[in-house]
């Protein structure tokens, strides 16, 4: 697995400087340097059987459901990348030794820098789509590092996150561009892919996924509308714009569109978009490249324009515009790069990079001057060099093409006038720089910098003129591969020389060149009409439009999420309508088969009550106290329905909760307003009652439609089991304790929960003491009446034995421990009333927590003990036993889980309301939490 | 070994129990140590049970040996025994990070955090839907009095209208399961799968109200648009572990939908087949837009976190809609590692704040973090994923959604919608972290030591991510089957009703 | 006749707690209100043994006990806030 | 007034002997069985509840009460007749009064039985007792003779009631 | 019979519901009450209305439903736990906030132009 | 069913219900608080005792045993009853509800409310 070695070792490379950076630079740098080389090493390794034509693949399963593999290939395409950045991120890695300054962090930046290397050679060596799609969306990542490795400067952050947006954007589309391509081949195997460019272009939804795609490599290779982000990336430091934003980063994009030149190419759809992208990219760049004063700016748009011009070359559909094309990525990477790093140089040492203030630097650093000037004259297209080889191959290209028809004459015409504009900024580098007079106002007197930062600079351009000089020698058989692998086919005959003749071609260079010079010479003129037009600063316009997205972002969450619970509900109870009423439109009869219970006088009077009430608690909803009472009354009613239909024990335990409730209302009442202010407006009340009114519709419709239909239930079940498997007559209390004895479990622990929660509320409470009523009036002088106290002590003995007799038949005839429970405790909290908790605290030391614990416990280990019969959890057991003249007598487990019910129902209800009686006395409970 | 599938339940609420008692009660150092083991205990003991239900099927263990439908019965299958380990990695890293400190805020942090546990463990293991009922309204409780931990104005406030909204839900519920067993006769979830599909006309209408007013609770819970309302504030609001934990709470929402309408209204239910699928294509959709407008207007970490919780709830519910089985295995991936995820970003967005003073961690400029630089590197890794970047989990789990969306018409919404909220996502965390780790005027004057608990913690939620991917190949592996095994009636209905299967 | 006394005298306590509700209504002071609703939990227990006497079953027994004890409880604490607004101080 | 508990396993003798008869009432039977439980909760529940009762005179002369109780239900009974066609007639025929009842006894646990007997007799409710134990207000529906109510309230319940705790 | 119960439901969901709708927290309190009324009558009635069969064995000749009524019974006592729940939360919340208004501050009177409301961060 | 048995109880249910009814229809009908505070007390003694009396005769003669638990709802009234009447004519005067014009001896409600000597 070599080829995952590629990958991986630049990986390991971000550990490296981490753990090196404390050995001083050249050891960090040193040793960071070590893993792309041994990578490139191990990819040479394999240059051989490339140039035979062989594609190297290996792959291993990863994650197979996905699709995604750990593939990857090797052929021509990805070895000349493989070189570009390998070979160029060491060039970088040896330069930014230099160029970085003690105070920057280098392990930080060798670590992102080889991350992003790792990135990119993952993309080149990509086998898959899926794994393809996550090294580009990594160099995304990655770069965002680099270019905000200054974080402290706005410019670096906000150039960074632009690039990020911008290419994250791309990148999305591209993942569902090949995620569609996937599907079309039913396989993310690139292999696949590439052997199925036939039935890709006839999918229907070819179309889509091309531009989804493109749409990826355009923002990548910053196409237009895209570019805008490029030029701001070079806040980052000057390394990396070398790297990423001249040789590698960019270059993804064309290297994506090379990547599936076999698949989506070839089509007219693909010509018109990829082309006359290309073409616009290429003028717009070089345009404004001439005009910028920041010398990194003028290579960034000078870059958008190269990439423009290969972008178009590989839209015109042709096989020799291919070939031009690898050609013309290999170019301009060697001499982009160079520019960029005597760019940095300068920068480095004269601490400007405006091409207003630095001027004849000639003087100062003649040696980087000259490689500047060959760089920006391979850039210029000037014969010998490499940039003018593919500058000649695209002319010719643009002339072999008719796909605009009868319009296709303005492509090379356009391509001709883009390149003089490319030669006058060139010239304009060269000369502004190093000539035109005297440097005005640097920080810095300018020297040359230290031997070794020279020497990337020198091997690049060193390149460009081997390159330029013998073609066919030092790239031929490369771009031949490379080329191969691009057009998945034989290579067109093609020819690698200076000379081909006077052609078009060669009269097009020539225009080039004497309209560049014509342009930069009367550059003043056009340096004057240009300022007439306010130069967008794109930084702004993105970080406007982010901001303004924003802000209508932020109005929509306040508009919508106003923090009025009212409406929450109102949307909840809309919604809840909706589902509610739309099965019943298919209810075409709202009775049922099942026979019906005449009505009886009881029923109605005890209707009418309720109704009566819970209207008067609405309508006097906002005198609290009188509501309370009416609502009292309801639940008063509610408990006898219970009792009417059948349901004793249901009735008991709604009339006891019924007391507690309103004990605690009551207790709540004292510390709140006693009357809600009329807030509301008509139309509102007139709309929460609609609202209100048809959910009461559609539940009582629901409700008769369920009671008049047969019941068809499981419930025979436990009316046959509950004596003999349950051991207890009341049906009810058996599927409490035992049926269904898990959920009492769960509910007595939401009441245990419910007491500690609130207690957790009343501990930290600071809460204001009325100290008189609503009307103003004192509170009576007489806190404790005699007779309620005396009469209260009386009463407990005999509530407690009423609550262990309701306790203990409640498994036979309605009762159970839950009721007990509720008796038990309202006796005690009678006594609170009636004493007051100075009274009680000395007679009742119990801490309320652990009985709940207790009972929670109890019920627990009485579920557990039918472990130890090798019985699920709650298996009841029971028996009858037989005592000498006492007589019979039944034994249940359900007795003791009801106990643990009782236990916890006691606990519960006197946590809550003891506690909160202790709110207002000097009786503050102990454990207060810090406000 | 027979007892594993209620292991679960019983630890935390014995855990609690014994918290609350003497000798743990009232010493937070002894509530911490005790704590942790029983949650490590809790880990270990999902683990296994999760292996088990892998390797030797479903476990179901029937409550007071009633066998079903009669009793209740817990279901330990793959997809549940997932989320109770995620349950349980989630509350172990919460409960770590709180044992440095935040649980000493205020009184009964422990128990009720195991009391929560028990909640939501027993929510994703029942069978049954009233118990179903019962431990929604235990993890409720328990969250009722976990959100005022710590105290203050915001907490009182966002618990009152969580409080009442979901007070408003049960009630739904309760009308619903009335609807349910009025019509259906029945609570076992594998029974009324059965039943349901022989109903009358008459009863199938009700049924359909008892199945979407299901829908609507399950909604509220998981934060499903137009019910999210709550979720942003009380997220907000709650106290660092605590909406750490919280992150699974929508999740309980989702597992439900998931349950009730996969298994109980699915696509062989008859005339009640796929009744919530309408509903829910769009409301997802919906739910992910307004989500990413959630995270754009975020002015602060947790809130940005809050509403990537309601993006994934959307992502989630969405690949529930799909009805198919790749789409249940992508949600299973996606719920897994989201939950863990924000979990860790609730975590990160209180480490930040603490470290920023005043600002805490709102996006405004502040004085340099002393300990930036650590934090720095835990928020990228979660950014990237819940960004959905690769090379970490997010990644995965948004390209097995969209996988799964292939062939089906409604890709044309699904995709644009996943993809742009991903996008939304991408500009508010970038500019979130570069406002809060890189803007900065002067160093900071705060000398909090950066607590290696809490780190610990946060390492712990966040290498999920990164395992995740690296073992991605085995884990879709498993989810792949486990929503086989919920897609399939044999083994999600007959299979759980042993000796009646009626037809 | 046993029937038709028991028709007789459930249809006197249906009158006797429509006449508490009229009272709860007019008020018109609180503790009117209070007795009102004292009233009704006395005339339920009525109401509920008349039931039992009516289906002949003691199953209602406790309903009536429970009520005699924990109406009490309830007038007393509604009476204490008004007396003095705290109820456990 | 003995303060201190006779017997310490029957704190409250009276309650005992209460409990042990409202066991046996609530279950209506005197099983053998329930005659033991009763016993056992006619023990156990005074004492668990000790604790929460104040002192109180305790009762003498059992036969006293009998006959007060008996005396108390006949007065009940022929008050409700006279009461109730007070209130089936015209309001304005009745003659409501507040009247101020000297008391005598002084323990609670009278004072409270002989304010309730006074409230359980239609036609009179004991609306408050002075803060100094010497006076019980009573509204009375309809008062013909202020002195004879007093002396009647004093005869006919509060004698007995001092002559019961022998106070 | 059936439909007077279900129009008392009916009833009771609309008053517990129109109630919620306020502002004030006791009153929501109240309001939620109601409606767990309703929901119990509700739940209930799925088991069916039945006279005198309560589910005691041999106490009557036909048992009425009983697992309904131990849903029921369970639900009272949750509601009851949520319902102690929330009414010390409006005291906490008074006490916090100075006000008993759910959203924690009284809304301006309602002016014609009043949409606006701030979102908690 | 022994005819003297249905008549004694249906006697005793009608008296009792009856009872009950005068004193809901003087709760209803008298004029103040303090006269309206004796309605209920009927009812609760002598109406609910005949009620509760009837029952105890029918179980007692329908199952066969003497029935007497319903004495304990009866005790628990009459202990109660007097407790709830004193508070409820405390809070009446602690809100110095109106009292009927002709009443005597108003004043002493003054005196009351604070628990002084007259
Ligand atoms: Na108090
Ligand atoms: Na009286």
């Amino acid at each position: 697995m070599n080829l995952l070695w590629v990958v991986l070792l630049p990986l390991i490379g971000t550990l490296v400087p981490l753990l090196t950076a404390r050995f001083g630079r050249s050891v960090c740098a040193f040793s960071v340097a070590v893993l792309p080389a041994w990578s490139l090493t191990l990819a040479l390794m394999y240059a051989g059987d490339i140039f035979d034509g062989q594609t190297i693949r290996q792959s291993i399963e990863w994650i197979p459901i996905m699709g995604l593999d750990l593939s990857f290939r090797l052929d021509g395409l990805s070895l000349l990348f493989l070189l570009l950045i390998l070979g160029i991120g060491l060039l970088v890695i040896l330069y930014a030794r230099y160029y970085l300054s003690e105070k920057d962090s280098m392990g930080r930046f060798y670590a992102y820098l080889m991350l992003f290397m790792t990135a990119m050679v993952g993309i080149v060596t990509s086998n898959n789509l899926l794994q393809l799609w996550m090294f580009w969306e990594l160099t995304g990542i990655s770069s965002f590092l680099l270019i905000s490795f200054w974080s402290h400067k706005s410019e670096a952050r906000k150039g960074a996150r632009m690039a990020l947006t911008v290419t994250g954007a791309g990148g999305l589309a591209l993942l569902a561009g090949l995620l569609l391509i996937g599907n079309m081949v039913d396989s993310y195997d690139l292999d696949t892919v590439l052997a199925n460019g036939e039935l890709i272009r006839s999918h229907a939804h070819y179309p889509i996924a091309l531009i989804l795609i493109l749409l990826g490599a355009f923002t990548k290779s910053a196409q237009f509308p895209f570019h805008f982000w490029l030029p701001h990336a070079m806040a980052a430091p000057t390394p990396v714009s070398a790297y990423l934003h001249s040789a590698t980063m960019v270059k993804a994009g064309i290297f994506l569109m090379a990547r599936f030149y076999p698949v989506l190419a070839g089509t007219d759809l693909w010509f018109l978009v990829v082309s006359l992208t290309g073409l616009t990219t290429l003028l717009l760049g070089a345009y404004i490249a001439l005009f910028k004063h920041d010398l990194k700016g003028l290579l960034a748009y000078s870059t958008i324009s190269h990439l423009g011009l290969i972008t178009l070359l590989l839209g015109l559909n042709s096989d020799l515009a291919a070939v031009a094309a690898v050609f013309h990525i290999i170019n301009h990477a060697t001499f982009k790069a160079s520019l960029f790093m005597a760019a940095g140089i300068i920068d480095h040492e004269s601490g400007s990079r405006d091409m207003r203030k630095l001027n004849g630097l000639w003087k100062y650093m003649p040696y980087t001057a000259t490689l500047a000037i060959v760089a920006a004259l391979s850039m210029a297209g000037v014969p010998l060099l490499n940039g003018f080889l593919s500058k000649e191959m695209f002319f010719a290209e643009t002339l072999n093409q008719s796909m605009l028809g009868s319009l296709s004459w303005m492509i090379p015409l356009l391509a001709t006038v883009g390149a003089a504009f490319s030669v006058a900024y060139s010239l304009r580098f060269i000369h502004d720089v190093f000539f035109n007079g005297e440097p005005i106002d640097l920080p810095k007197t300018p020297k040359e910098p230290p031997r070794y930062m020279k020497v990337p600079v020198e091997i690049l351009v060193t390149l460009c003129l081997l390159v330029g000089i013998f073609p066919a020698y030092v790239v031929g058989d490369l771009l031949s591969v490379a080329s191969f692998s691009v057009l998945a086919h034989d290579v067109p005959v093609h020819s690698l020389s200076i000379w081909h003749g006077l052609n078009i071609p060669l009269l097009m260079s020539v225009l080039a060149m004497i309209g560049g010079i014509t342009i930069y010479y009367n550059r003043r003129h056009l340096f004057q009409f240009q300022s007439h037009f306010d130069e967008t600063d794109a930084k702004h316009v993105f970080e406007g439009a982010v901001q303004s997205l924003v802000t209508a972002c932020q109005n929509v969450i306040k508009t919508l999420e106003n923090g009025s619970l009212q409406r929450y509900i109102s949307c909840l109870l809309v919604f809840t309508l909706a589902m509610a009423a739309f099965p019943l439109l298919d209810l075409t009869q709202n009775t049922g088969s099942r026979p019906q219970i005449p009505l009886d006088g009881v029923t109605i009077t005890g209707a009418v009550l309720m109704i009566l009430s819970a209207i008067a608690t609405v309508i006097w909803h906002r005198r609290r106290f009188a509501a309370l009472i009416f609502l009292s009354v309801v639940g008063l009613i509610v408990s006898l329905a219970f009792a009417q239909f059948s349901a004793p024990d249901l009735a008991l335990t709604q009339l006891s909760v019924e007391i507690v409730t309103i004990i605690l209302l009551l207790l709540a009442l004292f510390f709140l307003p006693q009357s809600t202010l009329k807030e509301s407006s008509p139309s509102r009340l007139s709309g929460d009652l609609l609202i209100s009114g048809l959910i009461g519709c559609v539940i009582g419709t629901i409700c008769y439609a369920m009671l008049t239909t047969p019941p068809n239930t499981i419930s025979d079940f436990f009316i046959a089991n509950s004596k003999t498997g349950g051991g207890g007559t009341n049906v009810v209390n058996v599927i409490l304790v035992d049926f269904r004895g898990f959920d009492t479990l769960g509910e007595i622990v939401v009441l245990g929960i419910a007491a500690l929660g609130i207690f957790k509320l009343i501990a930290k409470m600071r809460i204001f003491l009325p100290i008189s009523d609503d009307r103003g009036r004192a509170w009576s002088n007489d806190p404790h009446p005699m007779m309620f106290e005396t009469v209260s002590q009386s009463l407990l003995p005999l509530a407690l034995l009423v609550s262990f007799y309701i306790f203990l038949r409640g498994h036979n005839v309605p009762g159970g421990g839950f009721i007990a429970g509720l008796i038990t405790a309202v006796a005690i909290i009678q006594q609170y009333i009636a004493h007051g908790v100075l009274w009680i605290k000395p007679r009742i030391n119990v801490d309320y927590q652990w009985v709940i614990a207790s009972g929670i416990l109890i019920a627990t280990a009485t579920g557990l003990g039918s472990w130890i019969f090798d019985r699920p959890f709650l298996t009841s057991w029971f028996d009858y036993v037989h005592l000498p003249w006492i007589g019979e007598f039944e034994l249940a487990s359900a007795m003791l889980f009801d106990v643990g019910v009782y236990l916890t129902v006691v606990g519960a209800v006197l946590l809550i309301l003891a506690n909160l009686g202790k709110l207002t006395t000097s009786e503050r409970i102990n454990t207060e939490e810090n406000g | 070994m027979q007892h594993l599938p209620i292991f679960p339940i019983l630890l935390p609420m014995l855990a609690a129990v014994f918290m609350l008692l003497p000798p743990l009660s009232n010493s937070i150092n002894r509530h911490r140590v005790f704590a942790v083991c029983a949650m490590l205990a809790l880990v270990g003991i999902a683990t296994l049970l999760l292996i088990t239900s892998h390797q030797q099927g479903t476990q179901m263990y029937i409550l007071g040996g009633w066998q079903p439908p009669f009793g209740i019965a817990l279901i330990a299958d793959r997809v549940s025994t997932t989320m109770v380990l995620l349950t349980s990695v989630l509350g172990l890293g919460a409960q770590l990070y709180a044992c440095a400190g935040d649980d000493n805020d205020g009184m009964f942090f422990h128990p009720l955090f195991m009391f929560q546990i028990m909640g939501i463990n027993g929510a994703f293991l029942t069978g049954d839907i009233f118990n179903l009922f019962v431990f929604f309204e235990v993890l409720l409780i328990a969250s009722y009095a976990l959100l005022i931990h710590g105290g203050g104005k915001q907490k009182t406030k966002a618990n009152v209208h969580y409080v009442i909204l979901n007070l408003v839900g049960s009630s739904i519920f309760l009308f619903a399961l009335g609807i349910i067993y009025g019509t259906v006769g029945s609570l076992n979830i594998a029974d009324i799968a059965n039943k349901v599909r022989l109903l009358g006309e008459h009863e199938q209408a009700l049924a359909k109200t008892g199945g979407l007013l299901l829908l609507v609770v399950f909604g509220l819970k998981a934060a499903l648009l137009p019910l999210h309302f709550w979720l942003p504030k009380t997220y907000a609001a709650a106290s660092a572990p605590v909406a750490a934990l919280f992150a699974i709470m929508t999740k309980v929402g989702v597992y439900s939908i998931l349950r009730v309408h996969t298994v109980v209204f699915g696509e062989e239910a008859g005339a009640l087949a796929s009744i919530a699928i309408p509903w829910l294509w769009p409301l997802a959709l919906l739910t992910i837009a307004f989500g990413a407008v959630g995270v754009l207007a975020s002015p602060s970490l947790r809130l940005t976190a809050a509403n990537l919780v309601i993006v994934s709830v959307g992502t989630l519910i969405l690949a529930i809609a799909m009805q198919r089985e790749a789409a249940t295995s992508a949600a299973l991936y996606y719920m897994v590692h989201s939950t863990l995820v924000t979990g860790a970003l609730f975590l990160l967005a209180d480490l930040i704040g603490k470290q920023r003073g005043k600002a805490e961690d709102r996006y405004v400029i502040a004085r340099k973090m002393k300990h930036g630089k650590v934090i720095g590197i835990a928020f990228f890794i979660a950014a990237l994923t819940v960004v959905g970047m690769p090379p970490l989990s997010g990644f995965v789990g948004k390209v097995l959604v969209l996988q799964a969306a292939q062939g089906m018409a409604e890709i044309a919404w699904v995709w644009p919608v996943i993809l742009i909220a991903g996008l939304a996502s991408l500009i508010a965390i970038s500019r979130a972290g570069t406002t809060i780790f890189w803007r900065h005027e002067g160093e900071s004057t705060i000398d909090a030591p950066l607590s290696k608990l809490r780190l610990l913690a946060v390492a712990l939620l966040l290498s999920a991510s990164p395992l995740m991917v690296i073992f991605g190949g085995p884990v879709t592996d498993y989810t792949n089957l486990a929503a086989a095994q919920l897609h399939d009636r044999a083994q999600s209905v007959d299979a759980l009703l042993p000796g009646g299967i009626e037809q | 006749m046993l029937s038709t006394a028991i028709l007789v005298a459930t249809t006197l306590v249906c009158i006797s707690l429509s006449l508490n509700l009229w009272r709860l209504f007019l008020g018109p002071s609180r503790p009117d209100r209070i007795l009102a609703l004292d009233t009704m939990y006395i005339n339920s227990i009525a109401l509920i043994l008349l039931f039992g006497v009516a289906a002949g079953t003691r199953l209602y027994f406790e309903a009536a006990l429970l009520i005699a004890m924990l109406g009490f409880v309830s007038t007393a604490a509604m009476c204490k806030y008004i007396l003095r607004g705290d109820l456990i101080e | 007034m003995k303060a201190q508990p006779r017997f310490r396993l029957l704190p409250m003798p009276g309650h005992s002997f209460l409990l042990f008869i409202v066991w046996l009432l609530l279950n209506n039977t005197v099983a053998p069985g329930h005659l033991v439980l009763a016993t056992f909760l006619a023990i156990a529940i005074p004492l668990m509840t000790s604790g929460m009762q104040d002192p109180q005179p305790s009762f003498q002369k059992p036969f006293a009460i009998i006959r007060y109780i008996f005396v108390v239900i006949g007065d009940i009974i022929a008050a409700n007749f006279e009461v109730a066609l007070l209130v089936i007639g015209p309001a304005k025929l009745l003659k409501p009064a507040f009247v101020a009842v000297p008391v005598d006894i002084e323990h609670e646990l009278p004072i409270t039985i002989l304010a309730s007997t006074v409230s359980l007799t239609p036609g009179t409710v004991s609306a408050e007792i002075s803060e100094d134990r010497q006076w019980l207000y009573v509204h009375v529906l309809n008062l013909s003779d202020e002195e004879e109510l007093i002396t009647s309230i004093k005869q006919r319940y509060e004698r007995p009631l001092k002559e019961i705790f022998q106070c | 019979m059936e439909a007077t119960y279900a129009f008392c439901v009916g009833v009771l969901t609309t008053c517990g519901f129109f109630l919620v709708l306020r502002g004030r927290t006791f009153t929501v309190v109240m309001g939620l009450t109601l409606l767990s009324y309703a929901v119990n009558l509700f739940l209930f009635a799925s088991g069916r209305l039945k006279l005198d069969g309560a589910a005691v064995l041999g106490q009557s000749s036909e048992y009425s439903d009983p697992l309904p009524q131990a849903l029921v019974l369970t639900a009272i006592v949750i509601g009851f736990a949520m319902t102690a729940f929330l009414v010390i939360l409006a005291m906490r919340s008074r006490a916090d906030q100075g006000n008993d208004h759910v959203d924690g501050q009284i809304p301006a009177k309602p002016t014609k132009s009043v949409a606006q409301s701030k979102r908690n961060s | 069913m022994e005819f003297w048995i249905e008549l004694i109880v249906s006697g005793l249910l009608i008296v009792g219900a009856i009872f009950v009814f005068v004193g809901s229809l003087g709760l209803a009908k008298l004029p103040d608080f303090y006269t309206r505070l004796h309605g209920p007390t009927k009812a609760t003694t002598l109406g609910m005792s005949c009620l509760l009396v009837a029952s105890m005769v029918l179980v007692t003669y329908q199952q066969g045993y003497l029935s007497l638990h319903e004495l304990l709802i009866g005790l628990f009234l009459i202990i109660t009853a007097p407790v709830t009447a004193h508070m409820l004519a405390k809070t009446g005067m602690h809100h110095e509800l109106d009292i009927l014009e002709k009443t005597e001896n108003k004043a002493l409600a003054e005196r009351a409310k604070d628990r002084m000597a007259p």
